[in-house]
Order: structure tokens, then C-alpha cells, then sequence
């Protein structure tokens, strides 16, 4: 537990004076177990308050906090400066319109998620009690349900970025999540959503997604298999 | 809510399906045309009248046929894939759509024709 | 509001995954180009033995056999990639895409260099 | 009426404050019956705290062991330190099987057993296997899919928004004004039921495990409306928070087979519960903790044990512990395979609140008159359902059980009931509060907020005596009178963190002096509560609760609200 100095360069935006973001500087000392989120806090308490930028849980399960950090999409929360050395660039998700440093616009991002009907849906009746699901029956979807919704999925994929109605990794491996739960009746109003242009076809299996997910989710893997049951259910 | 996600209503399974399969299929025949023509033929040690005979052996021009009809198709389904990225505005996907099929039906069209003619066509 | 990313972002630390998409999206782009032209050229083969004479001139020049090893080079790593990105389709690539793609690379790289051989060993 | 001057007036039957599990329930029942309901939460639904909760949800389903409600009733009873209200833990043991059987329905993934129930585990304190769990992201996916079906039935969302103050006038809930996080502006919510479900208030300490928005607005806003708090000074502690972060390493661990040693190496839980070891009660483990930590066995005699997984082996620590594994490594940049993890007590859950009564009305003193149309639920509350020590699980179960209760009776409420008057001027409370912060005050909050928090760990942790408390109101004091001139930095409307943040660190200061007045009142040691200079618990005297309003700027504390004890539950001594 040593203090080290480093520097720090930030794309600030801020709205009521900036035209476009630009870079900005700061030199600072922190303790060399500091994650980027600490950095972020000495920042923005001790030097410049009027910097912006997401945070609730600080231990990488809210999924606020995600931000691009020296070119990769990382929750800055469990991210530990020393896997950078001194020097740090910090910036907004790409992808999403910037709405103060950064914060990103994250309201597309959660309407798709609505868009894909992210509930059971049922016709049988209820058990009194739960429904029966097999640990093997869970296991498909398991991983699944790991995800935090933090963005950094749908802010890496290239294929999004052109292309902003695309719906994107994170809606898409929910849409995987109910498609695949053995107790979700569903299915079919589902597929024929994500069997879209704007779906799961603008998925060209590029991986950036899975790379940024710090949840360490197997995306395209799941988003595969939904391809291959779209293609299975509109034949 | 809907601002965010334009339902296209047009499926993209069938073209992934296709692209896919066409890709298995080119797979064998691309190989196999760039051997027989590229490979075997380099050097002035090809002539008119030995191309002319290989193109009139029967399973030839059968074989030429379907790596014409599959490499137009998986080629030209792939670029009208990357044109609808970049484009969303309904008349431009119009216009690019129809000048693919275009191109295609022509080429398709000056190939088969090749393909005939190389078969038909007697030496001289 | 500020919308930063239009196109693609080129600060985005670009993995194996988006470099492979690239590439394979370029030299399929590549290889519809040559396509179209091949067909129209090879249309030529069938105005006649003078003409076929002085198009197969041009196509075994040194010039054309340097383009025809870079032309191999483009379909074997867009073929290569194109069984890549189907065994992640179909047979659960995903779960080693690195390795794979290595893989696949590799062999492409063998099949490279055995074709731009054959290529060129009459060529100079 | 200044109506004109807020960016917006929304007429809404339910207004629910906060999106963890207990607003979110609330808010589905009541979208379910038809009416408007509105949540309003200055996080993303899904970042609220609710999803941090690992370990599990509990209930006698006796899936995997034979259990039963009064077995499930009577742990809680001890586990309160028999100070919860046991009329509160009837209702909820009842009800607690049909709300997981509900999440069950809604689709939460919970973890099976080989023929495809509910699977369930021990959880300290409890007598039987009663946590239903999620490998160990229980509350994430409880919180994600009640965000879904809220999605579904079309419940209103205020994301990013921040409540400022209620609008509760001649004792009658008439909505609240709300600062809009994202674009800046005030927004006044009328409505005819409002819930508060604004989760814990552990941000008063340095070493937390909670998020950074756990900043008890709720309590704070309640205390500011001239209305009462109860028992605030229980808050539990867990023995293992990482070291200086606090982040929460999971009990997991130590079910798995971890140990805590001190300098010497020694496995000092021998001392302190020789039977349980490691596995006591938290409040137990912790105490101990802190015992060795202050009489100089702490890891180099400083602050801190450590938490020794070395003995379970790389095998079983990557396959079972992950999380552990990577919060050690990523945090302190320790790897638990081959070194032992540096811990000490976290503050973590906070067992008092906004007092209601079982039907989740606010109460507004010791006889029981509620606030009509103000509810309660959740971590904020205090029903006392965990009296003076919570058991692990029983609140993510207390917050869906009581906020569907909650949202139950807001639906009856509101169909019954019309819009009452907004009062006049609705806007001036919470406008003074931006203004003087925009004012342009010298003092800056971050500075004063670390005092106060590190304050709070030193003398307000898992041992509390006399000189310390009072040692403390006088900090609290002194802080409270430099955060009058206290100024931000940002005076911009859009996402202003700074102004956010020094608005949160009033609520702070505020319900801090309550948590420290309570702890001076109580002359004795129960639950998570405990005194060096009592020891001793007193039920002659204390098997009542707190009650404490802030008036004309001090707090008044009221004792006559007694705890209500079945006589088969008759207080016993607490031994494990
Ligand atoms: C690390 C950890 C692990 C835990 N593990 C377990 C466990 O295994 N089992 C268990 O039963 N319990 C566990 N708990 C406790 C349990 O998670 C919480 O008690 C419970 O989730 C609280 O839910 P809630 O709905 O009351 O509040 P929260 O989930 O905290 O939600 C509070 C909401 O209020 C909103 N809010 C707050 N202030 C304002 C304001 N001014 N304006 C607008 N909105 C506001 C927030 O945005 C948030 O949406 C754990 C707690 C922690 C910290
Ligand atoms: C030889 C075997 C080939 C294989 C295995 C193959 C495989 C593939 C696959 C799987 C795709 C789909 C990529 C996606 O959907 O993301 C694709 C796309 C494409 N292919 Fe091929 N291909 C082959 C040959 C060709 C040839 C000969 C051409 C040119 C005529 C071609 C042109 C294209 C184009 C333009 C695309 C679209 C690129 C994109 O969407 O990014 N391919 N190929
Ligand atoms: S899939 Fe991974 S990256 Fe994407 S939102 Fe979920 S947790 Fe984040
Ligand atoms: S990066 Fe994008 S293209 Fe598909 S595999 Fe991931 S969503
Ligand atoms: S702050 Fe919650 S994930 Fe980083």
C-alpha cells in the first residue's frame, strides 16, 4: 500500500458549455491498489467536482459503472489501476450519445431490453407450487441470468455502432434467457422479434461483446444458438 | 419506446441460412476451380484447344454452372448484407437492392452464356 | 446530447474478433469485385483464338501472377474465416474462437504458400 | 401554489419511491390492479442495491429438510434478540412461501435440487435449510426479473430521479417533489398513496458494505416531514468486509470451510463460540473480530484479521468461492489461493427505519396513528420484523413479502381514497435546499462526509460506549453547522453528481445524530447492539423500541412503544 502518481486523461462533455467532449488532464497520487473508480472518486471529490459519471455498488454487480478504459469497456469498479501502469484513459461507452462526461444515454439500451418481452410468458396453468425444472433443464440458461445489464456488451459491438436500432448483445442474450427457460411458453412471439434485420441478423458473430463482458459470458455462443432456433422455428 | 428499435418486418433467417450453406458449397467448388484453372494451367503450357476439350468433357460446364449460380448468390447476398448496415433510409435499401439483382441477373447471364459457348464452340 | 460514435470506432482496442469480422467483410467485398470481372473477362475467351491468345498473354504475365498470389491469399482467408465463423454458428465455436481461428489461419497460411508456388514456379 | 415553476406536475395513484425488491414488488401489485403506479428511483431500477444480496431468500418450503413456520418464526424471534414485534414475524412467515412460490412463477432461476425443486441451504441463525438461492447472485436475479414484470405491466418509471422532500401536511401523504438527476429541473408528484421502500442507510460508514446510494434518504426525508424513526441504533455488522473497501465477502466462505485467525495464526473463534467457531452469528463473529483487532492481535496490530481459504485448495476456491477469489485479487491485489484475505467488520444492514405497523402504514407515534397514505417497506422500514439483529436472508424476504403487502393495501388505499390538496408552496423545501448549495458556500462536502463516516466506524461499530457517543454527537454537531455553508462546484442541471452528492450528505448528517442519540438512550447490549459499559441485555427495561423526531432542530426520543411478544415466545437468553 504505496501512494503512486498517475496521470489521468478524461473525455470531459459537459453539456450546457461544451460543443464536443474534448480531453483533459489530471496529474494526481492515489494508493496503488486504487481501482479506476477510486481514481474516479479523488477526482471528482478532490479536484474537479463538477466531473460525472455512474457508480452505486463499487463491487461490479449494479452494472453502473461501465466506461471505456484504456480502449476496452470495463466496469471501473473492480478494475485495478495496476493493470494499466501510470497511465489512464478514460472514457464514455462508445455507442451511446453522451449525455455529461461519462454518462452516457442508456434509454435505448433498456427499451430494447423491453422490446424483447423479457418476462415468462404462459399458457399452462400455475403449480401450486414451483414449477419443475431439472438442474440440466437450468444449466442452459444459467449463465444467462449473470448478466447485469451494464451495456458494456452492446457498447463494444461494431456492428451496432453504424447502426443504432440494431438491438444489440444484451437484449439479444435475454431474449436467449427466456427462449431457452423450460417453464417460458413464449417462444414464438419472441423469435419473431429478434428474427428482425434490427435483430439478431445484425449479429455477425464479431465477439467484441463477449471480450467486453465483465461478467464473462459466452454472448455469441448464446446469440448462435438463437440464431440457429430462429432458423429452426421459421422453417 | 418503440423510437429505439425499428422493427424491420423483413426476417433475416433465409439469407443467413443461405449464405451459409452457399459458403459450404463454395468451399468445395472454389478449391476445386482455382486447381483446375489457376493451378494446372499456369504457364503458356495451356493452350485454346486444351481448354476448349476440358470445357467440353460433360461434368464441366455443370460444375462451372454451380459455382457461378452459388458464388453470384453468396457474393451479392453478402454485399446487400453489408450495404443494409450502413443504410437504413427505405429508398436507398430500394436502390441498392435493385442494382445487386441486377448485376446479378447480367453476370449471371454473360456466365452462363461462357459456359455455353466454351461447350458449343469447335475448335478451330 | 453528443453522438460520438457514427461509423466505427477505431480507439476501441480491437480484438481477434473484430479484426477477423473486418478483414473477412473486406475481402469478401474483394473477391464479388474480382468475380464480376472475372466473368466478363473470361467472357472474352469465347471471341475467338486471337483474342483468347492475347488474354491468356496478359493473365500469365508476372503482374497478374503477383495479383493472382495476393487474390489466393484473400479467398483462403476469407474461406478459412467463413468455416470459422460457421463452426461458431452451428457447432459451438464460441467457446474457443481464438483457438480456432488460429487454427484455421494457420492451415490457410500452408495452403497459401503451397498455391502461390504452383503459381508462380513457371511464372519468371 | 408554485406549480408553474416545477418542469413538470405528474397526478399518479401510487408513487413509489425506490426500485429494489420492496418497491419494485409494491409497484407490481399495484400496475396489476389497474391503477397508475409510479416508480421513482435515482438509480436504474437494476443497479438498486437488492441485487448486491448473494446468499439467498428464506422460506420453509422444506424442500431439502424438515421445516416448518413456527421453526422459521421462532429463529427469527431469537435471532432479533427477541426486540422484533412477533405479530409483524407471524404475517411473515405466512406469507413468505407465496411470494417465493410467486418469483418461482415470474421465472427467477432459482437453483434446483436433482428432481427439480427449489434447492435450499443453511444460513446462519436459521434451524433448518431454508435459503431458496441463485448460485450466488440471489438478489440479482430477484431484482432483475421483478424489473421485468414491471416492464410488462406497464409501470411508469422515473429513472435517475431524486426525491427531495414529502409533501405530508395535517398528517396526510399528498406526494413528493423529486429532482430530475438526468436533465436537471424539479418535478412534483401528486398522488394519493406514496411508498418509501428507499433501502439501507450503511453510507453513514466508512467501512460499508453497501452502494454508494445507501444514503437512508428515506429516513432522512421522514425525520424532515416532523415524523418519527424507530431503533435506529441497530445496524448489523458483518464479520467479513474487505479490508478498508468493506465489500462484502459472501458467508459462503466460511460455509465452505474459511477461517479467521489473527496475528498469531490462531483460529480465535475457539474462544468466543467454541461450538459454532466460525459459523456464530454475525454479530457474535464480529464482536470477536474486533476484541482481538482492539486488544492488539489484529494482523500486525493493525485494524484487520484474516479470512484463510489456503486449506480448501486452488481446486475448490476457483470452482466455489470465484467471486471471493476475484474481489481479493481485484481489490487488495491478493490472490486466496496462496495468501490469507484481510478483513474486518462492515457496516451492513440496518435494522431500524420509518416505523410502520403490519399493514405497512407509516406510524407516527408510540399508540400507532398512521400517516394516511404514506407506506413504508423494505430495508427503510422498521416493522420490527428483525428487531435487534436481522438473520442472513430474512430481508430480501422482508422486503418482497411486505412490499407486496405494501402494495396490496396502497391499491385498497387508493381506490377508497381521492387525491388529497397539495400544500401550498410545494416546491420551497426542496428549491432551499438546491439553492443554498448553489449558493456558492465555501466548504466542500466530500471532506466533511469522510470525517463523518470515518467517525462512525471508529465509535459507532460493533462496540459502543458513553464517552464515544457523546464524543461524536459533538462531531456530528460541528459537521452539521459547516454543511450550512457548504457550496458544489457544478451549478449545471444535467447529471450534477456533486449536487447529488452533498444533497445525500445532508440526509447523512441528519439521521446520523438519531443512530447516535438511540445508542446513548439504550442502557443496554442486545443483538447488534452493544454496549461496554452495559454488557448486559435488559428486558425489564428495554423490550421496547425507540422512537425519535427531530423538533426544532434536536431529536426527542420516545420509549413507550413496547415490543409485542406472544406468550409462547416468551424472551429467553440467546445462546448458539
Ligand atoms: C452485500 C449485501 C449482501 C446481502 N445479502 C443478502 C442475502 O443474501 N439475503 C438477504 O435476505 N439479504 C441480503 N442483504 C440485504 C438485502 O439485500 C437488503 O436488505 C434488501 O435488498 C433491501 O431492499 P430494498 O428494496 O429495501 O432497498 P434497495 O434495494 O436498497 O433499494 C433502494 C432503492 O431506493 C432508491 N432510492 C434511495 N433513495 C432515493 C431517493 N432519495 N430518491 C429516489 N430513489 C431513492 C434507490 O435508487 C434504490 O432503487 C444483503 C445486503 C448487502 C449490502
Ligand atoms: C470459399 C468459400 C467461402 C466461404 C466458406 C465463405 C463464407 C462466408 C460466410 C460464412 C459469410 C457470412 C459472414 C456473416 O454473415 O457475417 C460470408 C460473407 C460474405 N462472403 Fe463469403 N465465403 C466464401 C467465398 C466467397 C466468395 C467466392 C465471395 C465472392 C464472390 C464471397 C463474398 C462474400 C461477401 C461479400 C460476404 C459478406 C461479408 C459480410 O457480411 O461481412 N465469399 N462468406
Ligand atoms: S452481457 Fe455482460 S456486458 Fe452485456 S450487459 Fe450483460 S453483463 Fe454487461
Ligand atoms: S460484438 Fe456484436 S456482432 Fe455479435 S458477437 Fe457480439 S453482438
Ligand atoms: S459500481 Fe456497481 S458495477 Fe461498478
Amino acid at each position: 500500500m504505496a501512494k503512486i502518481d498517475i496521470n489521468v486523461k478524461i473525455l470531459r462533455y459537459q453539456p450546457a458549455k461544451d460543443e464536443k467532449p474534448h480531453w483533459q488532464d489530471f496529474a494526481i497520487s492515489v494508493e496503488d491498489e486504487s481501482t479506476v473508480l477510486d481514481v474516479l472518486n479523488e477526482i471528482h471529490w478532490q479536484h474537479d467536482g463538477t466531473l460525472a459519471y455512474r457508480r452505486s455498488c463499487r463491487s461490479s454487480i449494479c452494472g453502473s459503472c461501465a466506461m471505456k478504459v484504456n480502449g476496452r469497456n470495463v466496469l471501473a469498479c473492480e478494475t485495478p489501476i495496476h493493470r494499466f501502469g501510470t497511465k489512464l484513459k478514460i472514457e464514455p461507452l462508445s455507442g451511446f450519445e453522451i449525455l455529461k462526461d461519462l454518462v452516457v444515454d442508456l434509454e435505448p439500451f433498456f427499451a430494447k431490453l423491453k422490446r424483447i418481452r423479457p418476462y415468462l410468458i404462459l399458457d399452462k396453468p400455475l403449480p401450486d407450487k414451483e414449477f419443475v425444472q431439472s438442474p440440466q433443464q437450468l444449466e442452459q440458461i444459467g449463465e444467462s441470468t449473470l448478466c447485469i445489464l451494464c451495456a458494456a456488451c452492446s457498447a463494444a459491438c461494431p456492428s451496432s455502432w453504424p447502426n443504432s436500432d440494431y438491438l444489440g448483445p444484451a437484449a439479444l442474450l435475454k431474449a436467449y434467457r427466456f427462449v431457452f427457460d423450460s417453464r417460458d411458453d413464449g417462444a414464438d412471439q419472441r423469435l419473431e422479434i429478434v428474427n428482425d434485420k434490427n435483430g439478431v441478423w445484425r449479429c455477425h458473430t464479431i465477439f467484441n461483446c463477449m471480450e467486453a463482458c465483465p461478467k464473462k459470458i459466452k454472448i455469441t455462443e448464446y446469440l448462435s444458438r438463437l440464431k440457429v432456433k430462429v432458423v429452426e422455428n421459421s422453417l | 419506446m418503440d423510437k429505439n428499435f425499428k422493427q424491420t418486418s423483413r426476417s433475416g433467417s433465409l439469407g443467413w441460412l443461405l449464405q451459409r450453406i452457399s459458403a459450404v458449397i463454395l468451399f468445395i467448388l472454389l478449391l476445386f476451380h482455382f486447381i483446375t484453372y489457376h493451378f494446372l494451367t499456369t504457364g503458356r503450357s495451356v493452350s485454346y484447344q486444351q481448354v476448349l476439350e476440358r470445357a467440353q468433357s460433360w461434368w464441366f460446364p455443370l460444375l462451372q454452372f454451380a459455382f457461378l449460380i452459388t458464388a453470384l448468390y453468396h457474393g451479392l447476398n453478402g454485399v446487400w448484407s453489408v450495404l443494409e448496415d450502413y443504410t437504413s433510409s427505405k429508398t436507398w435499401r430500394l436502390v441498392w437492392y435493385s442494382l445487386l439483382l441486377t448485376v446479378g441477373v447480367v453476370l449471371l447471364f454473360v456466365g452462363t452464356l461462357t459456359i455455353i459457348k466454351l461447350y458449343t464452340l469447335k475448335a478451330v | 446530447m453528443y453522438k460520438r460514435t457514427r461509423f466505427y470506432d477505431f480507439t476501441y482496442y480491437n480484438f481477434v474478433g473484430s479484426w477477423a469480422w473486418i478483414l473477412h467483410r473486406l475481402a469478401g467485398l474483394a473477391l464479388i469485385f474480382y468475380l464480376c470481372l472475372h466473368i466478363w473477362v473470361i467472357n472474352s475467351l469465347t471471341h475467338g483464338e486471337k483474342t483468347f491468345n492475347d488474354v491468356m498473354t496478359f493473365l500469365s504475365s508476372p503482374l497478374f501472377k503477383l495479383l493472382e498470389v495476393g487474390l489466393w491469399g484473400v479467398i483462403l482467408f476469407h474461406a478459412f474465416n467463413g468455416v470459422r465463423i460457421i463452426i461458431v454458428d452451428f457447432f459451438k465455436g464460441s467457446l474457443a474462437q481464438k483457438k480456432l481461428f488460429t487454427a484455421l489461419i494457420a492451415a490457410a497460411f500452408v495452403l497459401w504458400a503451397l498455391g502461390s508456388y504452383m503459381l508462380l514456379r513457371h511464372a519468371f | 401554489m408554485k406549480i408553474d415553476e416545477a418542469r413538470r406536475y405528474h397526478k399518479i395513484d401510487a408513487v413509489i419511491v425506490g426500485a429494489g425488491l420492496a418497491g419494485l414488488r409494491a409497484a407490481l401489485e399495484v400496475a396489476k390492479s389497474g391503477l397508475s403506479a409510479a416508480v421513482i428511483t435515482k438509480v436504474y431500477p437494476t443497479r438498486s442495491h437488492s441485487g448486491g444480496a448473494q446468499g439467498g431468500i428464506a422460506a420453509a418450503l422444506a424442500n431439502v429438510g424438515e421445516d416448518s413456520l413456527e421453526a422459521h418464526m421462532f429463529d427469527t424471534i431469537k435471532g432479533s434478540d427477541y426486540l422484533a414485534d412477533q405479530d409483524i414475524i407471524e404475517r411473515f412467515v405466512n406469507e413468505a412461501l407465496k411470494t417465493v412460490y410467486e418469483f418461482e412463477h415470474m421465472g427467477v432461476p432459482f437453483s434446483r435440487t436433482e428432481d427439480g425443486r427449489i434447492n435450499q441451504r443453511p444460513f446462519g441463525g436459521h434451524s433448518a435449510p431454508r435459503a431458496c438461492f441463485a448460485q450466488d447472485i440471489t438478489g440479482h436475479v430477484l431484482l432483475h426479473t421483478l424489473y421485468e414484470q414491471c416492464l410488462q405491466h406497464n409501470v411508469l418509471f422515473f429513472n435517475e430521479f431524486q426525491v427531495l422532500s414529502l409533501l405530508v401536511k395535517d398528517d396526510v401523504s399528498r406526494g413528493l417533489v423529486a429532482w430530475d438527476i438526468r436533465e436537471g429541473g424539479l418535478h412534483i408528484f401528486h398522488a394519493r398513496a406514496v411508498l418509501l421502500a428507499t433501502g439501507g442507510y450503511g453510507r453513514a460508514w466508512k467501512v460499508t458494505s453497501n452502494a454508494h446510494a445507501n444514503t437512508g434518504d428515506g429516513v432522512a426525508l421522514v425525520l424532515e416531514a416532523g415524523l418519527p424513526l424507530e431503533d435506529m441504533e441497530f445496524v448489523q455488522f458483518h464479520p467479513t468486509g474487505l479490508y478498508k473497501h468493506g465489500i462484502l465477502l459472501s458467508e459462503a466462505a466460511r460455509g465452505e470451510g474459511a477461517y479467521i485467525i489473527n496475528d498469531k495464526g490462531e483460529r480465535f473463534m475457539k474462544i468466543y463460540a467454541a461450538a459454532k467457531m466460525e459459523l456464530a452469528p454475525r454479530d457474535i463473529v464480529s464482536r470477536s473480530e474486533q476484541t482481538e483487532i482492539n486488544e492488539g492481535r489484529g494482523i500486525h496490530g493493525q485494524d484487520y484479521v484474516y479470512l484463510d481459504l489456503r486449506h480448501l485448495g486452488r481446486e475448490k476456491i476457483l470452482s466455489r468461492l470465484p467471486q471471493i477469489h476475484d474481489l481479493a485479487l481485484n481489490y487488495l491485489k491478493v490472490d486466496a489461493i496462496t495468501d490469507p484475505v484481510p478483513i474486518q467488520p462492515t457496516a451492513h444492514y440496518s435494522m431500524g427505519g420509518i416505523p410502520a405497523n403490519v399493514r405497512t402504514e407509516v406510524i407516527r407515534d408510540a399508540a400507532g396513528s398512521v400517516v394516511k397514505g404514506l407506506y413504508t417497506a423494505g430495508e427503510t422500514s422498521c416493522l420490527s420484523l428483525h428487531g435487534a439483529n436481522r438473520l442472513g436472508c430474512n430481508s430480501l424476504q422482508d422486503a418482497a413479502t411486505f412490499g407486496r403487502i405494501a402494495g396490496i393495501h396502497m391499491t385498497e388505499f387508493c381506490k377508497k381514497n381521492a387525491f388529497a390538496d397539495l400544500p401550498a408552496k410545494p416546491l420551497d423545501a426542496a428549491q432551499a435546499k438546491i439553492d443554498r448549495l448553489w449558493g456558492g458556500g465555501k466548504e466542500r462536502h466530500a471532506p466533511i462526509r469522510e470525517t463523518l463516516q470515518v467517525n462512525m466506524t471508529k465509535t459507532m461499530g460493533v462496540f459502543r460506549n458513553q464517552d464515544d457517543m457523546l464524543k461524536m454527537l459533538a462531531v456530528i454537531k460541528e459537521l452539521q453547522e459547516r454543511y450550512q455553508k457548504v457550496g458544489v462546484d457544478d451549478k449545471g442541471q444535467a447529471f450534477n453528481l456533486d449536487l447529488i452528492e452533498a444533497l445525500e450528505l445532508e440526509n447523512l448528517l441528519s439521521f446520523s445524530e438519531v443512530i447516535v442519540e438511540g445508542a446513548l438512550a439504550r442502557k443496554e447490549s442486545r443483538g447488534a447492539h452493544f454496549r461496554s459499559d452495559f454488557p448486559k441485555r435488559n428486558d425489564g427495561e428495554w423490550l421496547r423500541h425507540t422512537l425519535a423526531w427531530r423538533r426544532n432542530g434536536k431529536i426527542v426520543m420516545d420509549f413507550s412503544k413496547a415490543v409485542v411478544i406472544y406468550p409462547q415466545y416468551q424472551p429467553q437468553e440467546r445462546k448458539y
